[in-house]
């Protein structure tokens, strides 16, 4: 990362004269220090979420945990580009379970990852049902996350297709990890995303962290880039380093222009960091070395005059705080009941003799 | 009158007309074949997809979650056994996601046995798809059931499979499809696509009209006393033939059930007809260990042990690696006439 | 006394040593892990696959072919159900090519409820399994028959499922493993890998003796005369334990019968205790429509409908998309202690 | 095509003196006229047991029919340069359903095919109970040809893994259409033959006709080489005109003779003809103005004076008997009888105690 010390336009337009804050730069590329600063605290925030809910799985009071340390920043900028809203004129968020980050760009509340992860019936993504990080969202388009790997992939030329046949300039984000590739699914969204004729606006993005659970990348697969295995359909793509949030903006920025103005796939793979292992169980094994988003971002911003110490530790506080207050209201709100067992599998229906509302145990 | 698969391309124009459908897709769905059984000929939202049924399920869903219409078709329910984990995730993620999305989307597959098909076009598919919750699974007998429970099946907001029974395609319905000519001749010279050359053909559809068949529940194919025999499919008309040959035969008198729907399924009115007759036979052709038919024989006992006469009866198909193309070996692996009528005779007969 | 998990690592390497073992894969089976579940550690022919279910059991079928004996795991049985086209081609390539090639592999996976899994590490896999002919399928619910079953999967020159109970993988047998050393810590000791660098860990086995279990037979865990339990897997403890409760309680005794082979079942040990009880309730976690434990009631309507006191009873189950993370849903979605010993109570004391 | 004049060495060996027969030459390739011979003839075996085949599915003797004409050239020269023999020394070979002129190269007597399309119970290769063209047979390392597109692709790795380790220069063939690469069976070959450290010699044979059943590959497919797929995992490959057989039999020679030496995997694509349509059924659709490989081999042998017309005719004559000869045979031998349903299912077990030996219906 380099600096450049010109006064964002956003800034200056903000009235914040004389406080003439450097942007932050990644080789050619800057971004404004009021957007740094902004994905910074969203970045904090996220890990912060996170690691509260690592806390919870060890005291009880939610069992499993898996997330997305490691992969702050370019998920981070990513939630800040989607094009949120309901319905195919929006963007559809096809997600693996690694993408707090991007829900908290979205605008969702912590409470939200706390009740999910505390298995309250006020969770809003699955009733309490499901593994945190497992989101669902209909107002934002966020497509329920699914344990199983890379089933997401078959699914995203579908949404991209309805948004293309509509016009407008939605996208479908697909995300999914390095080992997933090795899914033949992954392959369908190549190939489903460029039928000659019927292209579609995919963004597929592979969070490459180099490991799938305790099996190292380099030891199963041959390919250099992930990315390489779009050419041979045409579809084209980078390597991001999905640490530097100033890089990753401007990935998902070229990415997503792409697929918003030639209504064709693209494919972003982003190197990440798996910071606290794969999950809370699997012998959670941590890999040693990797970057810290979060540390390097920081190191940047308080060597630039962005931010001051104390700054940042005010954004940690308020993100503990945050999370603190969402712990403590979700333990208040309750538990599903047994009466909650059958509850959202069927929509109404008038053409059901049966179930014309939701399901009621077996036929009767 | 119309073919069972006439009678599904109509709903299917219906469908598009004024149900929504906005996707027919499929492998080999859209011109020039209109699909290995003709169901898609001449629709004008039917496309061919590349050659992978987890791409065709998983894009089915993507319309569906984008506010499309599909009705996508596996080709052959034997070639649907490579999508069972995205099946269950288009049954679930409805419960999974709390709500948040429902998931309309049709899978229309060919299944059964009956054509000669060996291995790869003779399995049946129901009781796999009934281990799927969150959806629902039709399977018509008749043209005008196929025709009602597809619009249906259309509009219900969940996803919905219907199951058609490969052997019974070419088969005339006894009822018209609601605004279908008069004619079985002007009905094929309208809607269906021409040898050859295809190029310049449309279809001139008929006048349809609306015909809805609820999902779940059945059709009294026979009525009768003596005993009750539930069946779906293909073997259907067989239990109806049977039953009439023993009616004059020995004058005993069946409820014969077209299930209809395998899921949720009519309970109702095996219930009534068990307890009225205290004598149940239950047929189908798919695969005896852990068949859908021994579900239905676990509530009869369940509700039923002691309403029951005589012991209660399954005749299903073999427990088998595959039904042989040689006839030989699909004979003797899955129902057929003489041996639902046998099983029919032997319910129907035994001292109580 | 070895815990489940331990026992399989055993046979596992028993079975390298002595039966030809040549390739024990999957996703973490290899080193470093040795399996999320710890079954593979310390194994000499363990490798690490590409996360690709297909791909895995493509590839034990291709070494099979060759000549190998491979052990392939699907980490979660969950994961699984894109496969299922595959393993029907596995259990049914031998008869499809007349008998030309065995297919001597076996695929172990853990399966059930029970460790607070949410949707996709709860699935039960047997009645699935249950239905793909040419394959046999065992479940074992103790250490020893985890061992025996293993060695007799290992050994069978077709394809062997293995299903692991999720929740007793952990849980120590009452008999040793013929060869494992006296003490427990002494086992852990030699065969578990540390918490931590493993680089420099190798395992010291202990001097395993064969143990073959054979497949088809049930183990009875309990004897009775009052009524017949069936069951396998998780809930099969919860029977015993139910059992000698209501020994105590109501000095009514059970026949508990492990089924530990799904496919070929016991039917001689299910069917002559059915017929010295006349009552019998089959107990599993599996989804209950179209579910393995209906297959074995319409067995038991069919052979000893006439022999039956009272109703005959099944608890499964719930037909429902998942089993949810919080406890709530587990309990109430699939069979918990009370509710077992209820049944059991039910079948044993309802007036015949 | 082309031609040289040089004596082919087995032709001079053969004592052939004075009869100096040209060889056959494609671009800078040339192959011996004694080899040619072999070919036509195969080739024209093979067209004509298809032929007889789809006779009998006319006629009533069979039913549906599926098969190889217009893949013969290149089917032919496959057939000719496999390893042939049982076990991982030998190549094992994962065909489609249009491999009979592979099957009759390998060795195969046309009665063996007929009994297949005949539903003998002396058919052995799947004893009347599968299509015709799915082979079987375990001497020569046929793995049974299974009518699921695709699924072989995910076994070849798993072979070759023995082959590769057995040491020996054994290859296993996996072959498919064009269409099927869309399944993602296609891609997993291709990670599970390059996985680092096992790569395996696999020969990945797409048979490229362009058509999947009614459906254009132009109309689905974005790769314009199905080969460059392999790129991404280092796997090289080549396309052939598979209606060459000279040009075939150099590109398998160089495809074999990389997975037997570098053992590691190759992928031929051979663009080839579909000339009797998809099948017997699914509205049989041709496609115009397709070259007929024997038709165009001939014109050349006859060119090149390799063969006189009377000889040529002589070949198919000679096919025809043969073909009548084995209907003839088949149509005597018995059909597969009420018992023979579970016949095959288990292979015997000691371990078994309900079925130490084959399936007999259920446990009882
Ligand atoms: C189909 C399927 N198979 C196996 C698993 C078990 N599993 C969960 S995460 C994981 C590794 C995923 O690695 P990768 O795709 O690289 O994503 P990462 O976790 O590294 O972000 C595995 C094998 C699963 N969830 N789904
Ligand atoms: C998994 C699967 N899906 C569908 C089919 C039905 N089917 C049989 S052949 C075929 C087309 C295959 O095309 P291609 O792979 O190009 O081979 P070709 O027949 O052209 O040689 C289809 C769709 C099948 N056999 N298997
Ligand atoms: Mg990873
Ligand atoms: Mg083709």
């Amino acid at each position: 990362m380099s600096s450049k010390t010109i006064v964002p336009a956003s800034l200056a337009a903000n009235g914040a004269a004389g406080v003439v804050l450097p942007q932050v730069g990644s080789g050619d590329e800057y971004l404004s220090a009021e957007r740094c600063v902004e994905l910074h605290r969203l970045m904090v925030r996220a890990r912060v979420m996170e690691e509260r809910t690592i806390k919870m799985s060890k005291s009880g009071e939610g069992y499993f945990w898996i997330g997305g340390p490691g992969e702050e920043a370019f998920n981070a900028c990513l939630g800040l580009q989607v094009h949120k809203g309901q319905g195919p004129a929006f963007d559809y968020l096809n997600l693996h379970y690694r993408n707090s980050a991007t829900l908290l760009a979205l605008g969702m509340p912590m409470l939200d990852g706390i009740r999910q992860m505390a298995m309250r019936a006020t969770d809003p993504h699955s009733r309490g049902r499901n593994f945190p990080g497992h989101y669902a969202k209909r107002e934002w388009n966020v497509l329920p996350v699914s344990s199983v790997i890379e089933v997401r992939h078959t699914m995203a030329p579908g949404t991209a297709l309805m948004q293309k046949r509509l016009g407008g300039d939605g996208v479908t984000v697909v995300t999914g990890g390095d080992a997933g590739t090795a899914e033949g699914d992954f392959a369908s969204c190549l190939i489903w995303s460029t039928i000659p004729g019927r292209e579609v606006p995919v963004l597929i993005v592979v969070a490459n962290n180099c490991w799938g659970i305790s099996t190292a990348a380099c030891n199963v697969h041959s390919e250099k880039r992930i990315i390489d295995r779009g050419r041979a359909h045409g579809i084209p793509g980078e390597v991001v380093d999905g640490n530097d949030p100033v890089a990753s903006w401007y990935a998902i920025e070229r990415a997503l222009t792409w697929c918003r103005t030639e209504r064709k796939p693209y494919m972003l793979e982003a190197k990440v960091s798996r910071l606290y292992g794969h999950s809370s169980s699997s012998g959670a094994l941590r890999v040693k070395g990797e970057v810290d988003c979060i540390e390097q971002f920081e190191k940047k911003l308080l060597a630039l005059g962005i931010l001051e110490p104390p700054q940042v530790a005010k954004v940690h506080e308020a993100a503990e705080l945050e999370a603190e207050a969402a712990l403590e209201q979700a333990l208040t709100e309750p538990q599903p009941s047994p009466e909650d067992v059958e509850m959202f599998t069927y929509a109404d229906s008038a053409v059901d003799a049966v179930y014309p509302g939701d399901y009621t145990g077996l036929p009767g | 009158m119309a073919t069972l698969v006439q009678a599904v391309r109509m709903a299917l124009h219906y469908g598009e007309e004024h149900l929504g459908v906005t996707d027919i897709f499929g492998e080999d769905v859209g011109p020039p074949l209109g699909g290995v059984f003709t169901a898609t000929q001449g629709l004008k939202t039917a496309w061919n997809s590349p050659l992978d049924e987890r791409g065709i399920i998983g894009t089915a869903m993507g319309i569906a979650y984008a506010g499309g219409r599909p009705v996508a078709e596996i080709q052959f329910c034997d070639y649907g056994f490579n999508t069972i984990d995205i099946l269950k995730v288009a049954g679930n993620q409805r419960w999974a996601g709390a709500g948040n999305f429902d998931m309309p989307i049709v899978v229309m597959t060919p299944s059964g046995s009956g054509i000669r098909g060996s291995l790869y076009h003779s399995h049946s598919f129901e009781s796999w798809a009934s281990r799927l919750p969150g959806w629902k699974i039709v399977m018509p007998a008749t043209a005008l059931d196929a025709y009602g429970l597809m619009l249906s099946a259309i509009v219900d907001p969940n996803p919905v499979m219907v199951l058609l029974p490969k052997a019974l395609l070419r088969v005339r319905g006894e009822e018209k499809i609601p605004g279908e000519p008069e004619d079985d001749n002007e009905l094929k010279e309208m809607i269906d696509a021409p040898v050859g050359d295809r190029s310049n053909w449309t279809p001139r559809w008929p006048e349809l009209k609306a015909h809805f068949i609820k999902i779940g529940e059945a059709r009294l194919a026979r009525a009768g006393s003596t005993a009750t025999v539930v069946s779906y499919g293909r073997p259907l008309p067989l239990c109806v033939q049977a039953a009439d040959q023993l009616k004059q035969e020995l004058g005993a008198t069946f409820d014969v059930i077209d299930l209809r729907s395998i899921f949720p399924y009519d309970w109702k009115t095996i219930s009534a007809s068990v307890l009225k007759t205290g004598r149940v036979l239950i047929v189908n052709e798919d695969t005896e260990v852990t068949n859908f038919g021994e579900h239905l024989l676990r509530r009869v006992i369940d509700h039923h042990f002691y309403d029951l006469l005589v012991r209660p009866r399954v005749l299903l198909g073999k427990h088998i690696p595959g039904i042989g193309l040689n006839q030989v070996y699909e004979q003797n692996s899955v129902p057929q006439f003489a041996g639902i009528k046998e099983a029919m005779k032997a319910v129907a007969t035994e001292e109580a």
